[in-house]
């Protein structure tokens, strides 16, 4: 038996004897255990397989040990990976820094830096979000305006962050803060780590037409970040962001995994599309339900084939720009779909009278309304079709 | 016959569009959802509006109207619309009022009319049992009892049901008799008329009925096609509904317009973007295209007595398509800000929302037109 | 009785007297007279029409009586016309050089050039085309390339023109030409007469997808054309192209009062829509006949309150795009709905087999497909209302 | 199982696309066009094709075939429609072979599939008699008489029909006995072969059967569930007419891609206009999500036999949809010259309606998708 052949039989068996059989199952709705200074555990399973991980150091297992990770080689990693995947593991913790910021600090971060945010991370016991988003800056992240002035070896940091997720939940903030306001746009950027304890930090939650949502708006005023929280050089931030947005389609992929469960169409639809004797009442948007669902299963066959070829290193073009557009645009077009085939039942709202199922479809209509803006809008995603994929000329 | 307003028309718009503007802006409609309050709506406001003689713009003389036309009810609806303005005018006024109006005895009509009209008195059309629109699909049924009549039933988003002083309850009479309409008083044992939270934060009711016992003067038009009446007289409410939403959709539409031109990305107005400028261009042609939709409507109903049903689904479908269209497109031509609550676009996409399910869809109303058109 | 009021007692007369009851019927397919050189008339009471209106001069009413018009006032022109149409009288003659060119002529020719042009116009002698297209022009016109060179008297034209209607039935053609090739586009565009009938004019019928069309290509091989044929000034013809594009809305109004008869689409889908017991065969067909219907239904109200509101002096934006995007996408729909209604019946071309009524369906779809980009395509008109109408910034 | 291609199915392909792109550019197919004589294809390419082998690929081996699967066969479709190369593959091997082989006795396949598979041969299938595609709407009868069978009706949009040395006729039965599969040769008394032009001038026939007699030895498949086994068949054709429909609109889109960038309007490539690209990028995502379709039909037909229909008519409604879409786009971004008939894009548009067309276009197969699915 090769070490590795070792190695995958020792960790299967670990995985089977320490993985709570309920930490086996599919995640569904809020069941994520976001690991940070409040860890939070909605049952006892959850909390022992976070224990149980994070004492394996298999929170970070292909992290150096020095910074608390397992240590793990890359065959091991995959090994460990294919395992999960085998026994239907769920991630034990899900942590933002852990799947964006960790693999740029390991890259670029001091040493200093990397004991001081790595360890902590791999130890589940800090928890990150994300500062780019700007109220004025929306798809542009170049014209960011909050500055960062050197004052001895801190800055003072003053401006506004927007759209950061679970903001009011985070221990720390890694952002993109203006350094040089004389250089055009992309110059002139930095890249800084910041204490969300720090004074003059504000966070006030952002309410959706749908509702409470986790995003936040975070408030700096003049807040000091010492200097040896800069990441990369000085006013070369955007390096460092381009980087870190390189993996921001595996961390989306992790989450997905435990995303929000969507509505079955036609589990929903199918009531109000026949009458009580099974006749066909409406025709017209069962030609509907029908195309949507077509697509959505086009787009999983899409999904998959990508993927195959992915796996068969043929080029996959612009992956991710087709799966975001497409699989938010399907999303928006099945909830007004719903909406239509719901009639009265889908105007409901929280307060008297209120029916809880109906009225998560109707959240999920208006929150479907964010997923084509968020995270590079559907034009954006079109732009970057046209331009890459298609070799369209830039312009008009 | 013309899609234009005439003077007199024209004064009532007027006068609608900066009464609305000042006294009940959309930051009016903000707070009514905040306190969430039955009735809803801004008693007060409601009064003056009915003292102008709003609510009697579109009856005839002989009702105590004004005989200003439908034209000119319509242009009031178009500006509660870009206003979102929440007023009783469909409920109490033209599906109320017009349906006592040409259905009550001398005595209902006596008895309802000049209170409805000054605003003193509210009524509410219990109609729809389905969560889709389906005016046919009455089971509520009405039974005779010794010389009384017995109402048994469930109707679901009547409209400004909470508080009403009488619903008009739509049911389905013995035998092959049809349907008939009945006045319910509020108060009436065996009638439960329960609150039901909506996306636009309006007045709306589940109501309950049962064993609901009533004199035969509760009664409505014992003599007419109720269906018929009934039809028509929701098609004056289809081409209000459809004013409505042409109003609020063009707010929306000028809004947004407003907005490509002042936000600046990649150090250029996003209006000056060609893909946002070919959206923005074909929803204007939209709103040019519902404009004259709904005018026709309107027109029907003043001087085309034959051509009302087509024209009301006419403009009620293509309200819906386009609003919803036009909506949808402003919250992702705004981005972010579109999706927070704190910016206004939201309550007029929920509002939008709802006009385009009230009394049918553009998917009922193309089937309808269809079926008009013998097809 | 007022001089206006015997006026238009005597038109009436005139009319019922000399009006041949045929030709006050609505026209239908290609029964309109071109005026022209080659003019030919399908049935006796054409020619009697064409030549009764002749003699009275009213070929082109309005015009001076010394370049053969009836030199009628605006308000005897206007009551002309209010009775023609109150009797349902036909154009006498179709002539592109009477509603578009001749205006502009009557505004900034010299008096030679009327003299030579406007009589036998007036006279229904000369047909006219229009020579603006070029093949690699398309939509920017002002890129044309055909050149003129002085030669003393002469200009000498080298080049082509596309898409020139009837170029191969007229007798001359309005042209713009570049004449100085230094220039920046719309500059160095001069607007000049061409008789068609020069040596080096070669004409070529275009055949479209729908078959036989009456587009041409125009060629010029050094043909002669003498500069008293420079309409305005030398290097001046943008200005006097945009005057003579102002008439083309009403030219076109015009042409579409004859214009060749569109499908009744209820008509044509009925049969397919139905099975043969009468029951619904294709319910979401059914519904998109009814949207292509009330869409139509739609578009013509709307040019009601328009031309209500013109007639009430509102302003009417910019009603001629509006008008063609509209009139044009639905004449696209409707054959997009009818080729899906009718099946394989669509599919039929002329051939064995054929089936004339539909291969007339199937050729309105494939000429369909030019209504939105002739005269100005679909994305022009957007241009134009998104910049005009809605105020939005030039640009990318 | 995979949606991608294996070793041989790529070399098959890439032969197809090298043989094709060289012996059948469009250019040919204008040619035949032009010319406008039966049977419209060319014979000579035609037998070459089966000499390669392209006949046999998808068949198994005990066919006669060489087990290849249909991803390859479904590659070869994909370049012919990227050509518009005529051959008659669907209708004799795709629809005629594989009929023959599963529904055909021994002697019927020892008779007919080797002439089929080696090109000496051609079936044709005549099955529809409504305009629109409809399996189920069979008029044409088949009586016993005497020992013999007596066929009777008509038949339409039959491929490749002209000069097909058999049809297959698809008719109903006596009584409750379902339809049957007849193999009426060319010639026979009473059989009218009649040429219909088309759009896209393939050969293409009417057919008229009137007292046509046969002997039992005519009739295939008297054991099996005919309508169950026509299904089958057809849902291969289906898989194949949506990879043609693939190749031919990626060809249609790669023309207009490269028209976008080369063609200069206002000083600057069109393809620069953001409006445009964002059409064009709209199509590049729709092609993509048709060629998984469309993989994944044909995977279904090598090794999911239960996910066949759903998936064919998946792959067919796509291809209708997204191929109609694709080449009224491809038209308007050309601007004039894409409507001139000199021009190659209107071939491909009109072979496009007529493969939207054949075996069922959008409506029809979200229709059945809709009903696979229990709706």
């Amino acid at each position: 038996m090769s070490e590795l052949e070792t190695f995958r039989a020792q960790t299967r068996q670990w995985l089977e004897v320490h993985c709570p059989a309920s930490m086996r199952t599919p995640i569904v709705g809020d069941e994520m255990v976001w690991g940070g200074s409040s860890v939070e555990f909605k049952t006892e399973d959850q909390r022992l397989w976070f224990e149980r991980m994070r004492e394996k150091r298999w929170l970070a297992p292909d992290w150096p040990r020095e910074y608390g990770g397992g240590g793990l080689s890359p065959q091991q990693m995959r090994v460990l990976e294919s395992e999960m995947r085998r026994l239907g593991c769920r991630q034990p913790q899900y942590n933002l820094g852990m799947w964006m910021l960790a693999p740029v600090l390991l890259e670029l971060g001091t040493h200093e830096q990397k004991k001081e945010h790595l360890v902590p991370m791999a130890e589940g016991r800090c928890r990150w979000c994300q500062g780019f988003s700007e109220p004025n800056a929306g798809s542009d992240l170049a014209s960011l305006r909050t500055r960062a002035e050197v004052d001895g070896d801190d800055f003072i940091v003053n401006g506004a962050k927007i759209w950061t997720s679970y903001g009011d939940r985070a221990d720390w903030m890694y952002a993109l803060v203006r350094t040089d306001p004389g250089a055009r746009k992309q110059q002139g950027i930095s890249f800084v780590l910041i204490d969300m304890r720090s004074p003059g930090v504000s966070v006030k939650p952002i309410e959706l037409i749908s509702g409470k949502s986790s995003f936040c708006e975070v408030f700096f005023d003049n807040v000091r970040v010492p200097r040896r929280q800069l990441v990369g050089a000085l006013n070369d931030g955007w390096t460092v962001a381009k980087k870190l947005l390189q993996h921001e389609r595996a961390a989306m992929g992790k989450f997905t995994e435990g995303g929000a469960p969507s509505h079955d169409p036609l589990a929903v639809a199918r009531p109000f599309l026949f009458d009580e004797h099974g006749a066909l009442r409406e025709p017209e948007l069962r030609a509907r339900l029908a195309g949507v669902m077509m697509d959505a299963q086009a787009f999983a066959l899409t999904h998959r084939r990508l993927t195959e070829q992915a796996v068969a290193r043929q080029d996959t073009g612009a992956l991710a720009s087709i799966m975001k557009l497409v699989q938010t645009e399907q999303e928006v077009a099945k909830y007004e779909l719903l909406m239509a085939a719901m009639g009265g039942d889908a105007l409901s709202w929280d307060g008297e009278g209120c029916d809880t199922a109906a009225v998560e479809v109707t959240r999920a209509w208006l929150l479907s309304k964010t997923y084509t803006i968020a995270g590079g809008s559907s034009e954006i995603q079109l732009n970057l079709i046209a331009r890459r994929v298609l070799g369209l000329p830039e312009g008009r | 016959m013309s899609l234009l307003l005439n003077e007199e028309q024209t004064m009532l718009r007027e006068a609608a569009a900066s009464f609305l503007a000042e006294r009940s802006p959309v930051a009016a409609q903000r707070r009514l959802r905040d306190q969430g309050r039955a009735p809803h709506f801004d008693e007060a406001l409601w009064r003056e509006v009915a003292a102008m003689g709003w609510t009697a713009a579109a009856l005839p003389e002989e009702a105590g109207g004004l005989g200003a036309g439908w034209k000119a009810l319509g242009a009031v609806f178009e500006h509660s619309g870009r206003h979102l303005a929440a007023l009783p005018l469909l409920s109490s006024v033209v599906l109320g009022a017009s349906l006592l109006h040409e259905a009550g005895s001398a005595a209902q009509r006596a008895a309802w009319l000049p209170r409805l009209l000054d605003g003193s008195a509210r009524l509410a059309l219990a109609l729809d049992e389905q969560p889709r629109h389906a005016p046919q699909a009455i089971a509520c049924r009405a039974v005779r009892d010794a010389g009384a009549w017995v109402l048994d039933g469930d109707k679901r988003d009547v409209l400004d049901g909470i508080g009403a002083d009488a619903l008009i309850v739509v049911a389905r009479l013995p035998g092959d008799e049809g349907l008939g309409f009945f006045i319910v008083p509020a108060g009436t044992p065996g009638l439960t008329v329960a609150p039901r939270a909506r996306i636009d934060s309006r007045n709306c009711a589940q109501v309950r009925l049962r064993g609901v016992r009533l004199g035969e003067e509760a009664r409505l038009s014992a003599h007419a096609d109720v269906a018929q009446l009934l039809d028509a007289v929701l098609d004056r409410a289809r081409a209000c509904l459809a004013a409505e939403s042409l109003g609020l959709a063009r707010a929306a539409f000028e809004m947004t317009v407003e907005y490509l031109k002042q936000r600046v990305q990649f150090d250029v107005p996003i209006g000056s973007f060609q893909a946002l400028q070919h959206r923005a261009a074909r929803l204007y042609v939209g709103l040019e295209l519902l404009e004259s939709s709904v005018a026709a409507a309107l027109e029907a109903l003043d001087e085309r007595p034959h051509g009302v049903a087509q024209a009301a689904s006419l403009a009620k479908a293509k309200a819906s398509e386009l609003g919803e269209l036009v909506l949808n497109e402003a919250v992702q031509m705004h981005g972010g800000i579109g999706v927070t609550d704190e910016f206004d676009l939201g309550l007029y996409l929920k509002r939008m929302r709802v006009l385009s399910q009230t009394l049918g869809d553009a998917a009922f109303h193309r089937d309808r037109w269809a079926r008009l058109n013998g097809f």
